[in-house]
């Protein structure tokens, strides 16, 4: 009954959304449509990140990497032979990637792929280390691939970087790709492999000790993982049109660890509202920076100081939302339901499970 | 390669590699007590060699005035962050202190963008540290070897600390396990604010022989030695001084080894670190000098 | 729904009451709950904002300036500035921010319109600069745009702008990627190839025979310098022998002292790069011995260059696109001493392409006499010999500027003019 | 009866203590062992060379004929051994059916693509996991608090959901590490019991540690006693009770059994 009628609403849900989306891509600013599709992708950054961390426990450090392999991917087959020439104007570019040209889906698939295929060089063996060890043997990884992209000139045109990317990153292209991740995570997340993944986060041991393949569960998270983050990345890559090895300096996965955090560890939910709270902030800052007249009085902006609010708040809400945004529950219709209905029957009820 | 060519690029490594190892175990020793990976770290170091430059540039004070005063101010900005950032956060996944100490180091960067200005500042050496000395066809200047000096004394410094006061046995009774601890009738706080205390000093000296040895300051500048300590770190076996030190040196000689051996492959040599690192984590995985921790089944 | 006085009573409580903890985890549940909405309201709001209000004011400018632009008068006239006011590139913007200020508080108006000078930080940032310049485009509505210091974020930049129409002046980004197939990006100055090929040609005159390079690959500004000169460099001697070495550092690397132990012989290094690494790297350098001529690029020009590496950068010569001490024209000096009495120092390269580019799009609204970016556009396009106070401007089909270098080289730690090299 | 499981000469060495030493025995198929001895005398140990998770310095394990010693845990639960800890490790972050069926999942055979995109083939395997689960939560008493967390559990019943999720492999071998640990004595009683019933019901061989010799002493035809990881005695617990060297080597440490 209540099942039925969840799906009805979920499937009206997202007819709406999708409409929306594509009024929106018709009708509205370019600006806001802007941070609606950053949002979107780092809502894949966050989603991706909590997949392999907050649900399978394993302190995996190279979003960055993933994500750059996904972009110089997608932004080297999406881009004309003429516009790469052009590009490479100090070392030419190796002949097999100048005249290839795909659609913008394909090469993101591509990319995504061509992401996990590197990503396993280290995932492979390093899924054997635990914890904090993990974490910088990825986050080194990322910085590899960072060092390898500013060197091999002829694949990747080094520090020059590439522009001129089709711009083919639009807000459905965008939300379509996270509708698309996150109905693959939750599905995995919510089936037998994700109660395996989960059990590996809790306790190693007592996974392996009832049959659970570790190394198994872990990769199928890392490969996910990998995958989607690829994406995120072409889909960047095609929204600024030019990207460069800077752009995916390690800092950008503590970013990243930042806002899944925020949104709470082991919510999908949490991540897309935390990412999409992220990059409208930082927007909604920016007249702070600004001379601001009041009356007569003229506060004059101070460059910078955006940045130095945006960690305050970064740090009030990890230090006094503890649990993250929404804590490790999702968003479902019946909380959305008993939210509006009964907020106090709600406390009282959930007093008595804890 | 000469011998004096090797000489020269050994001191050269092992000056850099000191630098590593001081900011190496403030950063291990933070992190062997709380399990807390400190990416705030590298912006203490930057603190540090800051209030130096403003002692000596805006209050004219002698170098013997400013380093104290620059070393305590660090370990106050050091014990406050300790106290309002991470404390309240003891009890609850280690991944949310992991997140504070990002918003923290975040906060540090911008903040002294701000207030002390993006552009690169100028930090004047006090003229002792700036002689040069020649031995044999080895050009040193003697800041050189006073970092070394300084590095190992620090170093037997906080070893004697750890194993040999009481204060130190507390840290090695909290790094092993917390709980039991506090049931002993130790004040945790008053320890692990201690460690802080101690870590956030040490960075703050590696920060000022880091700006003797780089005289270039800019917010950013504490970026690179915080991860440069952190590998160190986790090379040596995280949670061990010794560790920690050699770790440093290791990776400073490294560093400057290979572009000195193989000058066109000086692009890669970050990726021959992070490999090294890797390498060594595969085949060791807790580092040089790590106790294998046996999980008690 | 909510006891407000409870929240109140049971935050108080704080951290020492250890019985309410339930209940007042419930509690800053909701109200974190509530934060959501409210959020999410205002995310809703500005939505709806965006999508109506700004359209009516974007049409104002644009459509009146189709016809006659001095009979409807917009109310305002934007200039929007995009510079890395904070991040790596941070001292770059602030020097070059401190130029478009002191052009803007010159210039209260253009056409008898009051200016409005919008700043925008784009963090030295890729995706940062790509919003910045949306933001101010479509927000902010921006008729012609300055920056970027970088020339990574001016390539970002470059594809918003070119996309939406709007004209956009770089100060100092040198890369040629920046204006290359772009309609709407200009520059007020010269390009690296140019830049490369003077030093080359330097050396080549001040008997330099043996060079080694060295270069920060990860900035596409020094790669890029080090290969023009490289190609400047055999054009002039008829041989790439005499560069003895050519090796490489990182952004965050500030021991250079493996690089510069292969190097020793040579008579001269050539290390296009940000001022902070070229100081430690001259520093270091002489203290290994070394006792050649150091050769730079545009960004090492920071009156901190002097201060950081003190005595060890004394002759180092550099091209750049200024100089104080060879400002001649009276619009030179008029600036210089006008920045000196604003800022308390000396203007920089940086500052001094922030003051043209600034001045050269308010003369291309005035020659365009329409607040039309197509027509400011189309302006900025047939500059030519533009009296700026770096020195005479004239764009050309590329989008860049044609004009001289100046070699400066370090005295006393200050840079003192050397020579100007024609294009 | 057939021999279900048979160690063979066990050490386990941990750089230069040595944990077991020459462990030998039989276990048939059917039958309730008990595993006794003072504290640290190497009992848990056993049970992680059995299981895989340390690997023997020298000796077999035989499981079924096939030796087993050096594979993986979780091939090892696949091979039909399963395990509870004596420091009871639920799952906190599955309820207390999501731990059952966690258990199952050994035994699934749709892939992780079925599983994302729900065939049938994957719904039903979901169905019968759900069902079966309830099933064996029904059987052990814990069906009312199927969606419960579990470290919200009595302490008796993560106990009980613990050998609960072990059943859950469909283990031959069920190996039971100080299920009794912490409890009073009424309790351990009913919970040998419990033991008993769950045997039978499931057709199982258990081997189980024991701190206390009392507890076992009711249910176990066979003890094996051992000490610093030797073993010191073998037999009914009535031999057990009488043998001098297992006095010896509990006197002073049992001083209330």
């Amino acid at each position: 009954m209540a099942a039925k009628r969840n799906l009805y609403l979920t499937l009206v849900a997202i007819t709406v959304v999708a409409i929306l989306l594509w009024f929106a891509q018709e009708n509205l600013n370019p600006y806001y449509q802007r941070i609606l599709t950053l949002s979107a992708i780092y809502s894949m950054f966050a989603v991706t990140f909590n997949l392999i961390f907050g649900y399978t426990g394993q302190f995996s450090l190279g979003h960055a990497g993933f994500a750059a392999v996904g972009a110089y991917v997608t932004a080297l087959l999406t881009m004309s032979p003429a516009q790469k020439v052009a590009n490479f104007f100090l070392q030419p570019i190796v002949p097999f990637l100048r005249d290839v040209e795909l659609p913008f889906l394909p090469a993101l698939l591509i990319g995504g792929f061509v992401t996990v295929l590197v990503s396993l060089i280290v995932g492979v063996p390093a899924l054997r280390l635990r914890g904090d060890y993990l974490a910088i043997a990825t986050l080194g990884f990322s910085e590899i691939i960072r060092v390898l992209l500013v060197n091999l000139q002829p694949l990747t045109n080094g520090a020059l970087g590439l522009k001129g990317i089709p711009s083919n990153t639009n807000l459905l292209y965008a939300w379509g790709m996270l509708g698309f991740c996150v109905f693959v995570c939750k599905r995995l997340v919510d089936s037998s492999y994700g109660r395996a993944m989960k059990s590996v986060r809790d306790d190693e041991v007592a996974a392996e000790a009832l049959g659970v393949n570790l190394f198994k569960h872990k990769i199928l998270a890392y490969i996910v993982s990998s995958f989607f983050a690829g994406i995120a990345g072409g889909l960047l890559a095609n929204l600024i049109s030019t990207i460069d090895p800077k752009v995916f300096y390690y800092t950008l996965a503590y970013q990243i660890v930042g806002i899944t955090v925020m949104g709470g560890m082991g919510s999908l939910t949490g991540s897309i509202i935390s990412a999409s709270l992220y990059t409208i902030f930082l927007e909604l800052l920016r007249p702070i920076e600004s001379q601001i007249n009041i009356g007569s009085l003229q506060i004059p902006g101070i460059p910078g100081m955006r940045m130095v609010i945006f960690s305050v708040l970064l740090l009030v809400v990890i230090l006094f939302y503890r649990k993250g945004l929404m804590g490790d529950t999702e968003f479902t219709w019946d909380a959305l339901f008993r939210f509006l209905r009964k907020p106090k029957g709600r406390n009282d009820q959930e007093g008595k499970v804890a | 390669m000469t011998f004096e060519a090797f000489m020269q690029n050994l001191m050269n490594g092992v000056s850099l590699g000191s630098l590593y190892a001081m900011i190496a175990i403030g950063y291990t020793m933070v992190y062997g007590i709380l399990r807390l990976i400190n990416f705030a770290h590298g912006d203490l170091v930057m603190l540090g060699a800051y209030w130096v430059f403003y002692g000596v540039a805006i209050f004219q004070l002698p170098w013997w005035v400013t380093f104290p005063i620059a070393i305590l101010l660090t370990t106050l900005v050091g014990i406050i962050i300790e106290r309002s950032a991470y404390k309240p956060l003891r009890n609850y996944p280690r991944i949310n202190l992991f997140a504070a100490a990002v918003g923290v180091s975040f906060l540090l960067e911008n903040l002294a963008i701000v207030i002390f200005g993006g552009r690169p500042k100028a930090f004047s050496r006090p003229g002792f540290l700036d002689s040069q000395i020649k031995i044999g066809n080895v050009t040193l200047v003697s800041y050189t070897l006073i970092i070394i000096v300084t590095a190992i004394i620090l170093c037997a410094l906080l070893i004697y600390i750890i194993n040999r006061t009481k204060v130190g046995m507390a840290m090695r009774a909290i790094s092993k396990d917390l709980e039991t601890t506090s049931l002993m009738g130790i004040n945790i706080n008053h320890i692990i604010t201690i460690a802080f205390a101690i870590g956030s000093a040490l960075a703050a000296a590696g920060g000022i022989l880091w700006a003797v040895k780089f005289p270039q300051l800019n917010p950013l500048m504490g970026m690179a030695p915080g991860l440069k300590a952190f590998i160190a770190a986790v090379l040596g076996g995280i949670g061990n001084v010794w560790g920690a030190m050699i770790g440093g040196l290791l990776l400073g000689v490294v560093e400057i080894m290979l572009v000195a051996l193989f000058p066109t492959m000086a692009g890669y040599r970050d990726a021959f670190a992070y490999a090294i690192l890797i390498l060594l984590l595969l085949f060791k995985p807790t580092g040089i000098m790590g106790e294998v921790q046996a999980e008690k089944v | 729904m909510l006891d407000q006085s409870n929240i109140f009573v049971h935050l108080a409580a704080g951290h020492n009451s250890p019985r309410p903890k339930q209940f007042k985890k419930e509690r800053i549940m909701k109200l974190s709950k509530l934060c959501l909405v409210a959020c999410m309201m205002v995310l809703v709001a500005g939505l709806i904002a965006g999508c109506t209000t700004p359209q009516a004011t974007t049409q104002a400018p644009a459509q009146g300036a189709d016809q006659q632009p001095p009979e409807t008068k917009p109310a305002e006239v934007v200039i929007g500035v995009y510079e890395p006011m904070t991040g790596a590139q941070a001292a770059g913007g602030a020097q070059t921010y401190q130029g478009i200020q002191l052009a803007a508080e010159q210039n209260k108006e253009v056409l008898g319109v009051p200016i409005k000078v919008v700043l925008v930080d784009n963090r030295s940032d890729k995706t940062e600069s790509a919003t910045a310049m949306t933001r101010l485009i479509q927000q902010e509505k921006a008729i012609v745009v300055i920056g970027s210091y970088g020339s990574s974020n001016s390539m970002a930049g470059g594809e918003v702008s070119e996309k939406a129409g709007i004209p956009v002046i770089g100060d100092s980004p040198t890369n040629p990627l920046v204006t290359e197939g772009k309609q709407f990006y200009f520059r007020v100055c010269f390009i690296d190839p140019f830049q490369g090929r003077v030093m080359a040609k330097y050396a080549k005159e001040n008997g330099i025979q043996k060079v080694a390079i060295i270069k920060n690959i990860s900035q596409d500004y020094s790669v890029g310098l080090s290969a023009f000169f490289r190609t400047s460099w055999k054009e002039l001697y008829g041989s790439e022998d005499g560069i003895v070495a050519e090796t490489s550092y990182q952004d965050g690397d500030q021991d250079f002292t493996a690089q510069l132990g292969a190097i020793k012989d040579a008579d001269a290094i050539y290390a296009p790069g940000y001022y902070g690494d070229a100081a430690l790297l001259m520093k270091q350098a002489r203290e290994m011995g070394f006792t050649g001529l150091f050769m730079g690029s545009d960004a090492w020009e920071a009156p901190e260059l002097g201060q950081i590496a003190g005595a060890a950068a004394e002759g180092a010569v550099i091209s750049s696109h200024y100089s104080a001490d060879a400002a001649t024209s009276p619009d030179s000096k008029a600036f210089v001493d006008a920045f000196r009495a604003k800022f308390n120092e000396t203007p920089n390269t940086f500052a001094a392409l922030g003051y043209d580019a600034f001045n050269l799009a308010l003369d291309a609204i005035k020659r365009a006499n329409s607040f039309d970016p197509k027509a400011i556009r189309d302006a900025i396009a047939a500059t030519k010999d533009y009296p700026g106070v770096t020195g005479s401007i004239t764009i050309n089909e590329t989008g860049d500027a044609v004009k001289d270098a100046v070699i400066l080289q370090v005295e006393n730690g200050a840079f003192k003019y050397l020579t100007t090299v024609k294009p | 009866m057939a021999v279900l499981l048979q160690l063979d000469h066990l050490v386990k060495k941990f750089g230069g203590i040595v944990a077991i030493n020459d462990f030998s025995t039989i276990l048939h198929q059917g039958e309730l062992c008990a595993l006794i001895g003072p504290n640290g005398s190497g009992k848990t140990t056993i049970f992680n060379v059995i299981t895989g998770i340390y690997t023997p310095t020298s000796g077999q394990v035989h499981f079924n004929n096939e030796d087993i010693s050096g594979i993986k845990p979780d091939q090892i639960t696949g091979r039909g051994i399963a395990r509870t800890f004596q420091n009871i490790r639920l799952f906190k972050g599955l309820d207390v059916l999501g731990n059952v069926m966690l258990g199952m999942h050994i035994h699934i055979a749709s892939n992780v693509a079925e599983a994302i995109i729900r065939t049938p083939r994957y719904n039903l395997e979901e169905k019968v996991m759900h069902t079966s689960g309830m099933e064996l939560l029904d059987a052990l008493g814990l069906a009312d608090f199927a969606h419960a967390e579990p470290t919200s559990l009595p302490y008796g019943k993560q106990r009980k959901l613990e050998i609960a999720r072990a059943l859950a492999t469909k283990p031959q071998l069920l190996l039971l590490d100080e299920p009794a640990a912490g409890m009073s004595p009424s309790d351990a009683e009913e919970l040998m019991d419990f033991i008993t019933s769950v045997m039978q019901k499931f057709d199982l061989t258990i081997f189980l540690i024991e701190h206390q010799m009392r507890v076992v002493m009711g249910i176990c035809p066979r003890i094996i006693v051992i000490d610093h990881g030797e073993i010191i005695a073998e037999g009914t617990p009535e031999e057990i009770q009488n043998n001098n060297r297992v006095i010896e080597a509990y006197l002073g440490v049992e001083t209330h059994a």
